[in-house]
This record gives structure tokens, C-alpha cells and sequence, in this order.
């Protein structure tokens, strides 16, 4: 027999932090799979966010910078364009990205920087505790949204893809879920493609990834599953936005 | 040596122009030399000053409240420097657009030039500057006027060089009415 | 034929595995793990076909898969 | 090899940086020290560096961020505004022991404030300016040629303890032009830079950071850093002694005021007044031993600055019990004149 399934090379043989059913784990999974497969693990340096996202550094066995809340698009910036053949990536969640890093995401994109950011998004802050996060859902409740969200209160939950898609400097923008077989093997093809734009100097790639938080949810990992098929992907829906074929904003 | 000087005008005499060219002749004679630009908020209309120490040991202060020498180019910049030239001091004036009866002190070396109309016997009215600081280096001898003029090929860029001649003669025009002039 | 190694240590008991088996041989072990999960166990090896899809919804990255 | 140079304060200190091989600047516009993001936007590209107008100071500081954990020298320059928005990413440098050179060209506040030159940034530079336990490199040119020199030495010390030196000038150092002599740039002796990310290759993986959760791991960590201050103390502070021998009085006080102070020294020392200046070069490390070695022989100072009394503090902790320490405090607007300054020590000479 033939082993047709086993950790990745590019994730160090630890243990995660992450909640049971935490779909933080399976994207870590899915990054340290892109690098291998492309066999980058060598000369890729990864930029960890804020929040539940900080730890990538515990997990990916490559060199790894910390970011301040919200800047990791700034230093992968400052990274690459120091190391122009080296992968660069940002690792950040949606408060850090869709919140207190907005500008920086969008300037970062706007500018065609050649490098890659995987966005969890999970509609909550999870590592503070729950809190409302920019992309969490109308009537969600969150601990500082307890009566649900409401848009005179607090506005819409902010769909990033979308958004980063509509910037010119944006060369590949997708989002995917992660919450069925399925959908995980179009997020495997996703965050792999993603990479390969990064390879090909094609710009900024940028991946949003429905994820699940069955803690800060209130609800057990399965349950979480089908919340994000009947609730997020409805808000979120999934494809790719964007994707550039060869290098036609030069 | 140590000669301090402020020139004040509005923007758009070319103030500027010729506190950097001073300073760059100083430079170029191996002395030390500071030289201070202070602008009003907007670049063109507002008052335009600048200073400019002149020394042969290590210069201290930019910035100076009562200056050696004092070049007017406006009103407004009589009344604002004026009474603050040391007693004793040289106020040169554009009589253009100052009239010297205006000053009403009695203890400074005064020499005023009509500069607009030096340079419209040049033909062109914006050497005005050329011809006020030509005036002054003849009268104070801070630089010679050789390096003065040595001077304009370093502060104008090149695609203005064309305009050398006619600067440098604007400088031999002032410097030449500075000399055959009466002081007050 | 197809044969899966379950980290038990690792497993968190998310349940994805179990979830997703096309033939629901995974399931809840009766002894808890270090971590305090009960954690999941293969019932018989003979039925896996070593489709891998319990491996690959796994968060916590315990389950290798051989074909 | 030497060369002598008439520019502006702004343009020697670009041209310095230029010089110690720094190819990254990353800034935002802000008055009064535009024309150093115009300058390296013209002049990198000649070196094959890298220029960006970053979205905002937050932005800059962190791309500097990456590019120093890539193992570039990077720098940043902003005004006070800025700066203030710099003081995350400050605090992030120095908690993860990055080299960068950042320069603030004061102007006054707080707030919005005002364009004209200041010094009301003492504070900020010299304790820190953001969150933690933390200090950085403070220097204080006082000429164009200290402009150009201490850039260079700051990409120096930045890289010697892998920490942030801040460059504090104003818009009067920054907008003069004066004579400068360009000499050869002859770096320190530097240790080399083991801990740069550039992918795992060949060795185990690195990391940049500054979160330190487990047991003792911060404490360790802030002590660590607590020694690094304390080396800086012993080998790199800088003062400038001016006409102090058997002077009766002496000013204290640095940057643009310290050069108003040197001609108010003269006109007092032209009346007979025996006043001499102590000029801190290096704001953080404060040259604490020298001046309380002063203060064993002279027993009157006053501190000159252009704010209403920071530095001061630095000084009354300094010198000797039995000294009395006087203030003069120049608010923003425009620079103080020498002849004001001669007013203010003859009130305490």
C-alpha cells in the first residue's frame, strides 16, 4: 500500500491550539500543502496577523514574521519587495483584515504587490472572546452585539472578495468555504492557484476562506458545518472574482 | 567675518533666488555660510524672506533677529525689519517699491536702488533681484562680484542656462549704480 | 483497500471523520486522550477503501491514509 | 576623498542614508519634510532601490518592518503627526529587536498644531512614544553636516543593537543650507545580521516577533532589552562641550536651539558674561555622567528648548544635588533669536 495522505512537509509535527472543528487547523493544512506541492518551502516567508491567526508561526515550519494588528499586508510589502524571488504571504483573520487593516489591504492590493494573503474569515473575533467583527452576519450575536447585529447600529457585514476584486492592482480573488468535501477540494485548487500567481510575478492573489468557529458559534463543529452553508455562503457567496491572465496590467 | 543678512520681499521677486546665490558665492569662496528660506504658507504673493549668515568661523545661530544688513524688497518687509538692523547697519532698498523717505531711522548706511527700472533698461522687469544683490555685494563686499556671478551656473538649472548673460549683467548693472551712487 | 492511522492524541473529537465516511466505520473511542477528547477510532480497517475524505476534513491534520 | 558640499539639511541627510546602503524608504507626505520622499522617490531608482508612498505613517513604519526583518537597511521620515502614528509600529520594531532609522522632522503640536520647528517631541523620542517597555536611539543634529554624519551612524547604531534610532530634527535643520564636507562613509564594525527571515533554506526557520506568552518568557525578554539600553548608555552617548571652560553658567540644550544658543554664548561672552553650552547629541542615551561631571565644577544651568520643558527633566535628574537648573522655554512659532536667549541667561547669570 501507498500512503496517499499525510501531514505536510511545511507543518511542524506539533499540535494545534485551535478549538475542536476549527477551520483555522484544515486552512493551515491547505497553505502548508500549496507550499509543498510547489516545493517553496524553502524560500517562502509567511506574515502572521493578529487574533487566532498569530500562531502560524508554532505551526509552519518556515520563517515567519509577526505583524502588528492589522499591518501584515504592509510588512509582506516591505518583505517582498526586499526579497522580490522570495513567497510571501499574510496569514490574517477578519478583524485583523476586514477591520483595524482595511487600509492596508486595500492600498496593498491596490498597488499589484506580488504576493498572497489567505483571509479566514469566521464572522467573529475569536481569540478576544467572540466579539462582533466586521464581517459578522445581520442578527448574529455576538458578545458585543448581543441582541444580534443590526445595520442602523453597526452597518453590513463588509464582503471583502468583492470589494479587493473591483481593485485594478488585484490580479486573482476567490472566495471558498471549507465546510463540505467539496468545498474543500475547490479551496485546496484555490489557495494553490493563488501560490502559483505569486510564482508567475502575475500580482497580488488574494484568497477569502469561510470558515467556521464553533466556540465563539455557541454550537458543536457539525452544527457550525451547516451554518456556514445555510448562512454564510448565502451572504458570501463562493467563486473566484478575479483572475488575471498573464500580465495584461502592465 | 561675520555678516548677517535678511532679505524680505513678497513671493515671486526672486528672494529666494538671490539669498541662495549669495550663499553659494560665500560657499564658493571657502567661507561658511547658512542659508534660511522662510516662506509664507503659500508659495507665490505671501512674504518671502530669507537669511543668509556669512562667516569665516563657525556659524551659530540661522536664524537672526537683528541682522547686519537688511535687503527690502516690499513695504510690508520695511516695516517688519526695519527697526531690527543693527545701529550702524546697511538697509539696501528697492526704491521701486519703497520709498526711502519712509525710513525714519537715522543710524543706518542706506542705499536704494531702483531696481524695476535698472532691469527694464535690460529688458526684462524679473532681473530686479539681480540687480538689488549686484548693488549689494558692491557696497558690502561679502563676496566678490566675479564669484557672484561664478555663482548663477549653480543655482539655476541647466536648461536655464541660456539665461546666464543676462543675469550677470543685471549684476553689473546694480553693482554699477552702487558705485556711482550718493548714500544718505 | 484502504487503511488510515488516527492520531488519538490529536484528534479533538470534531467529528468532521465521522461525519463524511461513506461508510460511517469511524467513531467515538471509549477512553478519553491526554487532551481530555474522547477521540475517534477506525471500527474495522477491512471496509476502508482509503478514500482519504475523513483525512482531508480533519482540522487537526491525525489521520494518514494509505491505498 | 573629501569633498565640500553646500545643501540643505534634508538633502545631506538623504544623501547620507543613500550612502550607508539604505535602499528601502517608505513614507507619507507631511509638511515640513516633503522634500525627503521627494528626494529618495527621484534618487532610488538610480541606486536600484526601493521607494513607496506608502497609504499612511501606520503603513510605512510596518513596511519598514519587513523590509528590516528581510535584512535591509529601510528607513521612514515624517513629521510629528506621523510620528505619533508610528509609535505601534515603533514599539513592534523594538519588542522584536529590528533595525530601522526613522526621522522626525518636528513641528509643533499637540495636535494638528502647526508647521514651524519644535521640540516638543522630547518626550515621545526619548521615552519610548509607544506601549511597553521600550527606548530608542534618540539623535540630535544640530548642522546640515550633522544631518549627513548622524544618518550615517544611525543606520550604524540601528543595526549594532537591532533597534529603531529616531533622527529628531526640525523644519530649520531640515530647510538650511549650510557647508558640509563629504567624507568617505567608514561603517562600525558591525555583528553580523544572523537572524534575517529569507526562507528556511538550509537551516531551521526563523522568526520575527515580538508576543512572549510563556512562563518568564517576557520578563526575560524586557530584561534582555533593559541590558541592550544600558550598553547603549556605556558606549554610544554623544554631548558637544562649547566655550564651558570656567564658564559661570551653562546652557543646555540641543538641535536648532543649541545653534541660537552658540551665538547668544558669544554676544555674552562679548559682554563679559562667562556662559558656556552643553549640547546633547544623543537625547536617548541622555549624556547623564557627563553632565553631572560638569556639575561637580559649574552650579548654574539653564535649559534652552523650543517647548515649554522636557529636556529639562533629563537634566535636573543628572546633575549634582547643589546645582540649580533654570528653564527657558522658547513655545513654537518661529525659533528663538540669539538676542532673546541673551535676555533669558542674563536673567538667571
Amino acid at each position: 500500500m501507498k500512503q496517499v495522505f499525510k501531514r505536510p512537509r511545511s507543518l511542524k509535527d506539533v499540535s494545534f491550539h485551535f478549538c475542536p472543528g476549527c477551520h483555522h487547523g484544515t486552512i493551515h493544512r491547505l497553505v502548508a500543502e500549496a507550499i509543498d506541492y510547489y516545493d517553496l518551502r524553502e524560500r517562502t516567508i509567511g506574515v502572521a496577523g493578529v487574533g487566532c491567526s498569530v500562531f502560524v508561526y508554532e505551526y509552519f515550519d518556515i520563517d515567519v514574521a509577526e505583524a502588528p494588528h492589522g499591518r501584515a499586508p504592509a510588512v509582506a510589502t516591505g518583505l517582498k519587495r526586499a526579497l522580490p524571488d522570495r513567497i510571501v504571504f499574510t496569514y490574517q483573520g477578519d478583524g485583523d483584515l476586514a477591520s483595524i487593516g482595511m487600509s492596508e489591504i486595500v492600498h496593498t492590493a491596490n498597488r499589484g504587490e506580488n504576493l498572497t494573503v489567505i483571509f479566514v474569515n469566521n464572522t467573529v473575533y475569536g481569540m478576544t472572546g467572540g466579539q462582533m467583527a466586521p464581517t459578522t452576519l445581520l442578527g448574529q450575536p455576538t458578545t458585543t452585539s448581543p441582541y444580534g447585529r443590526d445595520f442602523l447600529q453597526n452597518g453590513y457585514p463588509i464582503r471583502m472578495a468583492e470589494m479587493i476584486a473591483t481593485l485594478e492592482g488585484t490580479s486573482f480573488c476567490a472566495r471558498v468555504a471549507l465546510n463540505t468535501p467539496a468545498n474543500l477540494m475547490k479551496a485546496k485548487k484555490t489557495v494553490r492557484r493563488a501560490f502559483e500567481m505569486q510564482m508567475n510575478n502575475m500580482g497580488f492573489s488574494f484568497v477569502e476562506l469561510l470558515a467556521s468557529c464553533p466556540t465563539n458559534w455557541g454550537m458543536n463543529p457539525l452544527k457550525a458545518n451547516e451554518r456556514v452553508e445555510k448562512e454564510l455562503i448565502p451572504y458570501f457567496p463562493l467563486g473566484t472574482f478575479k483572475e488575471r491572465k498573464g500580465t495584461d496590467h502592465q | 567675518m561675520y555678516h548677517e543678512i535678511i532679505m524680505s520681499g513678497v513671493g515671486g521677486q526672486g528672494i529666494m533666488v538671490i539669498g541662495s546665490l549669495l550663499a553659494q558665492a560665500a560657499f564658493m569662496e571657502n567661507l561658511n555660510v547658512t542659508y534660511t528660506p522662510i516662506y509664507g504658507v503659500e508659495k507665490r504673493g505671501g512674504h518671502a524672506d530669507c537669511t543668509v549668515v556669512i562667516s569665516s568661523e563657525e556659524i551659530g545661530s540661522p536664524i537672526v533677529d537683528s541682522p547686519q544688513s537688511c535687503i527690502i524688497m516690499s513695504r510690508p518687509s520695511l516695516g517688519k525689519y526695519g527697526p531690527r538692523v543693527k545701529p550702524g547697519g546697511f538697509l539696501l532698498l528697492n526704491s521701486s517699491f519703497v520709498d526711502p523717505l519712509e525710513v525714519r531711522r537715522k543710524d543706518l548706511d542706506i542705499l536704494s536702488v531702483p531696481a524695476l527700472e535698472i532691469a527694464q533698461t535690460l529688458g526684462n522687469d524679473r532681473l530686479s533681484n539681480m540687480v538689488i544683490i549686484g548693488a549689494f555685494v558692491e557696497k558690502t563686499r561679502v563676496v566678490s562680484l566675479d564669484t557672484l556671478a561664478a555663482a548663477l551656473s549653480q543655482i539655476f538649472e541647466e536648461h536655464y542656462h541660456h539665461l546666464l548673460p543676462a543675469n550677470a549683467a543685471a549684476i553689473s548693472k546694480g553693482a554699477e549704480y552702487a558705485r556711482n551712487s550718493f548714500h544718505q | 483497500m484502504g487503511k488510515i492511522i488516527i492520531n488519538r492524541e490529536r484528534c479533538k473529537a470534531c467529528a468532521f471523520c465521522a461525519s463524511v465516511c461513506p461508510k460511517k466505520l469511524i467513531f467515538f473511542s471509549q477512553e478519553v486522550n491526554s487532551q481530555g477528547f474522547y477521540p475517534v477510532e477506525i471500527r474495522t480497517e477491512d471496509e476502508c477503501t482509503g478514500c482519504a475524505l475523513c483525512a482531508e476534513t480533519c482540522p487537526d491534520v491525525a489521520i494518514e491514509v494509505w491505498r | 576623498m573629501e569633498k565640500r558640499l553646500f545643501l540643505r539639511g534634508n538633502h545631506a541627510l538623504a544623501i547620507g542614508a543613500i550612502k550607508a546602503g539604505c535602499r528601502f524608504y517608505f513614507g507619507y507626505p507631511i509638511t515640513p519634510q516633503n522634500d525627503i520622499p521627494e528626494f529618495f522617490s527621484k534618487q532610488m531608482v538610480k541606486v536600484e532601490g526601493c521607494f513607496i508612498q506608502a497609504e499612511s505613517e501606520v503603513a510605512s513604519i510596518n513596511m519598514i518592518l519587513g523590509a528590516s526583518a528581510a535584512g535591509a537597511r529601510a528607513m521612514t521620515s515624517s513629521s510629528s503627526p506621523g510620528l505619533s502614528l508610528m509609535q505601534e509600529g515603533l514599539s513592534y520594531l523594538a519588542g522584536s529587536e529590528l533595525p530601522a532609522v526613522v526621522v522626525n522632522i518636528n513641528r509643533s503640536g499637540p495636535g494638528l498644531g502647526g508647521i514651524s520647528a519644535s521640540q516638543g517631541d522630547y518626550f515621545q523620542a526619548t521615552r519610548g512614544g509607544g506601549h511597553g517597555d521600550y527606548r530608542t536611539l534618540v539623535l540630535a543634529p544640530s548642522s546640515v553636516q550633522e544631518m549627513h554624519d548622524l544618518t550615517l551612524l544611525a543606520f550604524d547604531l540601528a543595526d549594532k543593537y537591532r533597534n529603531p534610532v529616531i533622527i529628531l530634527a526640525d523644519a530649520v535643520l531640515g530647510q538650511i543650507q549650510e557647508t558640509m564636507v563629504d567624507r568617505p562613509y567608514q561603517p562600525l564594525e558591525l555583528p553580523p545580521k544572523d537572524w534575517i527571515l529569507a526562507g528556511a533554506s538550509g537551516r531551521d526557520p526563523r522568526l520575527i516577533k515580538s508576543l512572549y506568552l510563556k512562563e518568564g518568557e517576557m520578563e526575560r525578554h524586557n530584561w534582555k532589552l533593559f541590558e541592550k539600553y544600558q550598553r547603549m548608555k556605556r558606549e554610544d552617548v554623544r554631548h558637544e562641550n562649547y566655550l564651558e571652560e570656567e564658564a559661570e553658567l551653562i546652557i543646555v540644550s540641543f538641535g536648532t536651539a543649541a545653534r541660537v544658543a552658540k551665538s547668544a554664548i558669544r554676544l555674552a561672552r562679548a559682554e563679559g558674561l562667562k556662559v558656556g553650552l552643553f549640547r546633547p547629541i544623543t537625547l536617548f542615551p541622555f549624556p547623564e555622567k557627563a553632565l553631572f561631571d560638569l556639575s561637580q565644577r559649574v552650579k548654574r544651568f539653564l535649559t534652552i528648548e523650543m517647548n515649554t520643558g522636557q529636556m529639562v527633566e533629563d537634566v535636573k535628574l543628572s546633575v549634582a544635588r547643589d546645582a540649580d537648573v533654570h528653564f527657558y522655554g522658547h513655545a513654537p512659532g518661529s525659533p528663538p533669536a540669539p538676542e532673546e536667549l541673551l535676555n533669558a541667561l542674563k536673567k538667571v547669570y
